[in-house]
């Protein structure tokens, strides 16, 4: 056994952490966070140069052969720079549906331009219901002449008005069970009939968009794996960018704890500074504690999806359940411990309580996941 | 024990209850702006006006006297004015420092000029106010203030820097703290001014916030020439003054928070009602259920704390341990009543105002954002729990 | 509006301190646990002198004629001391069914009986299911002969092995509704088929009984109330005793707080009294909040039960719910910040903490009176 | 990153399965004493035989050196053996001082003679051991102890008192810390002495604790002459020597703690399938279901998180902070999953041993109520998060 990372991993982690230091201080992020498109052409192609963008596809494809313990490096640095733009819809989200679903063909054709940063391509799944289960796809594709006709609203597409592509799930057939009869269409975004409208959110650093399908016509071609039987697909595709965005929460926890332990050791009050005091000392062990739980778990979960374990889908809703809670209340006391500093604008702490907030809600909350793990241990 | 009102009382709460029905505007309720727990910028002039018309019909002050624009009543009428304000879900009021902190203390220490200028135009928002007391190096620790006031003939002059002052940029007077005598040891050489905010020297800059806003602010003071006539409760005796007024603060906190607790509470339980989560009604799923109830037994408790301190104010005792608590318990009450609202709306908690899928047009992300702020202004829970465990359990000092 | 006692009220809670720091020491109380009845007739009598075993009953019965709020002050009291012995069985269990729910000649008889002294009168109502509502009536009453058959099994009943009479609730009627068709009846203890066994508690100075009901014949006159009719007298006596319970409870909660307030102020640890440490100021002034909460709660269902107030079932659920948890974490806490002693059988905490777990669990706990609340503010 | 096993690991597994499944008394998983945390004076006698067998086979000591008893593997070879023992509901370690605390300090610290007359008998229980570093007046505050040891020829009179000494009226050896140089500050002149408890001048009084049990003691030496050759690690140096302790006492935890976390967990589980609340079985209830699963998840993160521990220590290197967190995270979760089988078994919780209705023979009203000490014992929580905030976050001392 070892529960740690190699060498490799640990100069994975080195480079990154310089990498973004360089290109992605907080000066950058906020400028992003002012544009819609949040990501600047230069910056993507940096992140292509070093092979991030296909760390996790097969060689043959374009892309750099590596596991999800690799990618949970580099998201930890990630989160850590609360970076913007499309790595996230576009690797994790459009690419790995094409990856896990696609033909050889779709396969060959999008994710080694994903890799290289020639495209970016958006997952349209949720919906007005705000469901992550199969039931929440009710937008439907009809046969029609050969191809299909798309309609209804996807919602909380994350950068769609950006991408090139969107991978869409919609239903194409009713049935008993919501998990048969959904199916996988790639849409050119400047296809007839959709229309992609950015969102203001909360965490500006996150680009979400409405979809709106209207009888959007595609062919045959545009089907991304089987008609029908896409949902497992799509749950694979979930579980494993859940891990991805723990990760990422585990990185920005990880530096609010940093920013909130170095001004604990500055800040004067009462003529000491507020480390000394228990009632900061004590809130930064807590907070210590459950960084390391929630990257342990993280951790776990990375690897049980690398291995296919059929622990997966527990070890992932394990670590998405801890994780939310550990983010959430880090980001809060980050806040807390740092007074009033810490409520401005200025300060860098927002934009990590704010990322904490969404993806806290992301791909189900921590008492979704922990009634998924009720049900995946036979509670 | 007795929750029973006087005949009197009783047409009070039907007098103020016919006069908000006929007198909040309909849009107002369903207003992003008008339902947060601040008073927002976009509101200003509304609420200016809205105050005005509180003071006109007299249910602003109640218990200030007569003779400077209150009604010379008891903190039970007040009480139930603020609870029919509640109900109704009444605007905030604009000059919430001036009514629950500036007026009460000056009209506890300030010579009855001071009382004639300032105390009516506190009610009828005539004059705003804001409050001068944390410092970039002072903030809960605000004895070692640093602005400095330096004695001049008749005035005194003043410079140094103020920092997350509400309201500075609108304000016409600030509490203004400053040390008079730099050889005394921290608490003492203290005074408070009642500082002209429009005097030359005074310089507001706004803070932008975590939440896009720009409620707070630095105060720069360049050598300001203030008249020795405007300084509160006499020279070197700040200290004791700025006490009473954040006295007074817990005190309007517990009348003014309690009512704008339970406004926010009933707009958690509408948006349970309406909000869906894995496709059920979430006023029907057991856990959300528990956590809402939980809110509403925490807000009913901080009523019924704060009647209690309030029954001992009204017969003339000193307010205990259960006065301390309030603000406390309304933090952590109203910290996690946004915490629960941001899940019951899940993704969409994601969206802000300007999006027509943000639920209730953004409301709740602007209250949830501010309320971070709770734990900190007015004194960071970390201090109230020093002071509740130093002052009134009687521990030793750190 | 008044929201505070009144200067009898303050007389009785200063006499009632008094008179068990006197006579109701911890020497005492751990004398009781030793003992099956957990009270001394000397004791006893003394409480019955001070009027206090007929407090709440009217005079005509030979009661004081005192409400829910004089009570109230008079449970912190004996919760403050941690007092063993049947007071809540009889006075408020058994003795409050009669009050409820007997004839005049009924009352009369027992309550003026219960009130001096001379008869313990408990109530069995919960059963193996340990259920708190009326779906939990199952043991069964046959009507023959012109009287009843009593057969079942009662569980965690208060002090039955050392009671006069029994006042249990059985299922004369199956319907629908399960609040309908329960019945009460008064049985003699040493009724043939009755066996009441004392059970071992882990919180000493309450003894609860198993009863056993073994085809035990009662005559018509046993009956306490109407017949099928019973279950809305329940329901107040099951509020009221609540109440009481609260109020017994917050007595204990102050009391493990000043205790610990005490002990904070003189054990010194790194050359300081741990009182001036953040770590123990901020939890005793937690605790502080809690324990003032918790008071407010519950002086406002007395009120409330007093009143008739149509609010009383929220008012009491509040109270329950809230001061559960209060009285469960101040004991905890106090158990915690005296470190080491504060887990020895000699020290008096254990006495709180058990008795704060108890109650926790007596008349529905936390999550059940949330539950209520939900129901009550039509959620 | 890798979870797979050599194949000797692997049957290593196989072996210590078939053991176990071979060796436990089918009866013992049932009792009350058995599944309790920590060992119950009715069973002392069925432990150390058990201990005996356990080291007759090979399974305790895995990583302690050949020659002195263990087997000279790999922390690896450990968490199997111990992750095997939790499957399997085997008895804890009666003698788990000893192997935990005195016998790795021994290794660390001792002569080739002590390491010759202690490690062994450690192992095979032939020897119990008990720690003797807390004082009545030196609880958290460890460097206060007021123990003296004053030279006399070749041996050291010892006299003063300790307190809190878990297994001291059943053990025959006592990791003590005394004061060897009155004059030196706090942490300096203090001595760690392997001390024979049966010594003339040695006396145990038990110390009943809330649970009934009288598992602690009061230890008090009166001019016990102990000789130098007991001395571990060099006089004045008992400080360093007593550090190591309590770190093999945090890794020792890391490993057992863990192992009896799970059990308990396994046990609240079960319990929660029989017992019912409202007429449903606890199981089926959303609310409970979110209890439960919130301590399966927690119990699995210190597990990883130990094993990322150990990781380090099999390269070679120092564990980080995610050892630290171990105390602290056992401590909070199993006391609330003591809390939980309270709440899941409700009234019922209020039934002990003695009661054919006391739900499992009432092994969870024990387990409850021992489970507070776990915050104090080892350093209390306050202690604890004080150590993580200095020493792995680097803020300043109180």
């Amino acid at each position: 056994m070892n529960f740690g990372f190699s060498e490799e991993q640990e100069l994975l982690r080195a480079t990154a952490r310089k990498f973004f230091e360089n290109e992605c201080p907080s000066t950058f992020v906020r400028a992003r966070m002012e544009e819609p498109g949040g990501v600047t052409d230069e910056f993507w192609t940096k992140l292509a140069e070093q092979g991030w963008l296909g760390l996790v596809y097969p060689e043959e494809v374009g892309g750099t052969g590596l596991g999800f313990v690799d990618l949970v490096v580099l998201m930890e640095e990630m989160g850590r720079a609360s970076m913007p733009g499309p790595f996230f819809s576009t690797v994790l989200l459009g690419g790995l549906t094409i990856l896990e679903a696609g033909s050889t063909a779709q396969r060959k054709e999008w994710l080694a331009r994903i890799a290289s940063g020639q495209a970016k391509v958006a997952l349209a799944l949720t919906e007005p219901s705000a469901r992550w289960d199969a039931a929440g796809v009710t937008a439907t594709a009809r046969e029609e002449g050969g191809g299909f006709v798309l309609s209804g609203t996807k919602l909380f597409v994350l950068d769609a008005h950006i991408a090139e592509a969107i991978v869409v799930a919609m239903r194409t057939r009713e049935s008993g069970r919501p998990e048969d009869g959904v199916s996988l269409f790639l849409v050119p975004r400047d296809a007839r009939g959709l229309e992609a409208r950015l969102l203001p959110t909360m965490d500006q650093t996150r680009k979400l968009c409405e979809v709106k399908l209207g009888d959007v016509r595609v062919g045959k071609d545009a089907l991304v794996g089987t008609k029908d039987g896409a949902w497992p697909a799509i749950d694979r595709v979930i579980q494993r960018a859940t891990v991805a965005l723990c990760a990422e929460m585990c990185g920005g926890a990880q530096k609010v704890l940093d920013m909130t332990t170095d001004y604990a050791k500055i800040r004067i009050a009462f003529g000491r500074p507020i480390g000394a005091y228990q009632g900061v000392k004590h809130k930064a062990a807590d907070m210590l504690v459950e960084v390391e739980n929630a990257k342990s778990l993280t951790y776990y979960a990375a690897w049980a999806v690398d291995e296919n374990s059929p622990e997966a889908p527990l070890a992932v809703s394990m670590a998405k359940a801890y994780v939310s809670d550990a983010f959430r209340r880090a980001a809060g006391n980050g806040i807390q411990l740092h007074g009033g500093i810490g409520f401005t604008w200025e300060h860098d702490l927002h934009l990590y309580f704010k990322r904490a907030k969404g993806s806290e809600f992301t791909f189900g909350d921590a008492t979704y996941h922990r009634e998924r793990v009720a049900q995946l241990i036979s509670l | 024990m007795d929750f029973t009102l006087t005949p009197e009382q009783e047409a009070l709460r039907a007098e103020v209850r016919a006069w908000l029905t006929a007198n909040i505007p309909d849009e107002w309720v369903n207003q992003i702006v008008g339902r947060a727990d601040v008073p927002r910028a976009e509101a200003y002039d509304f609420m200016r006006a809205w105050q005005r018309k509180l003071y006109d019909a007299g249910f602003i002050g109640l218990t200030w006297p007569k003779e400077y624009g209150g009604r010379g009543l008891t903190f039970m009428e007040e009480l139930i004015v603020q609870e029919e304000m509640a109900l109704a879900k009444a605007p905030p009021i604009l000059n919430i420092l001036g009514v629950g902190m500036a007026g009460p203390t000056i009209i506890a220490y300030g010579t009855e000029a001071q009382k004639s200028r300032y105390v009516s135009k506190i009610l009828s928002c005539e004059e705003i106010w804001c409050q001068g007391y944390s410092e970039p190096n002072a903030g809960s620790d605000l004895a070692s203030l640093q602005m400095r006031a330096v004695k001049d003939g008749e005035c005194w002059v003043i410079s140094g820097q103020k920092v997350w002052t509400s309201l500075a940029h609108v304000a016409d007077r600030m509490m203004l703290l400053a040390r008079t005598d730099p050889d005394a040891k921290r608490h003492k050489g203290i005074t408070y001014f009642l500082l002209d905010m429009h005097l030359p020297g005074v310089t507001v800059k706004p803070l932008k916030q975590l939440t896009g806003d720009a409620e707070f602010n630095e105060v720069f003071l360049d050598n300001v020439r203030v008249h020795e006539s405007e300084v509160l409760g006499g020279v070197n005796n700040g200290w004791a003054v700025g006490l009473t007024t954040l006295m007074y603060e817990r005190l309007a906190l517990g009348f003014g928070l309690q009512v704008r607790l339970r406004i926010a509470l009933d707009g958690v339980v509408d948006l349970a009602r309406r909000m869906e989560k894995d496709g059920r009604v979430i006023t029907k799923d057991r856990i959300m259920r528990q956590k809402i109830a939980q809110l509403w037994i925490e807000t009913e408790a901080l009523k019924y704390t704060g009647a209690r301190g309030i029954t001992k104010l009204l017969k003339g005792e000193m307010p205990g341990p259960e006065a301390s608590s309030g603000k406390m318990i309304w933090v952590d009450t109203h910290q996690r009543m946004q915490e629960l609202a941001m899940e019951i709306e899940g993704p969409y908690s994601q969206l802000t105002r300007g999006s027509d899928w943000a639920v209730e047009g953004g409301l709740w992300q602007y209250t949830f954002l501010r309320s971070r702020a709770n734990s900190v202004e007015g004194g960071t829970t970390e201090i109230q729990k020093n002071i509740i465990g130093e002052r009134v359990l009687g521990l030793p000092k750190d």
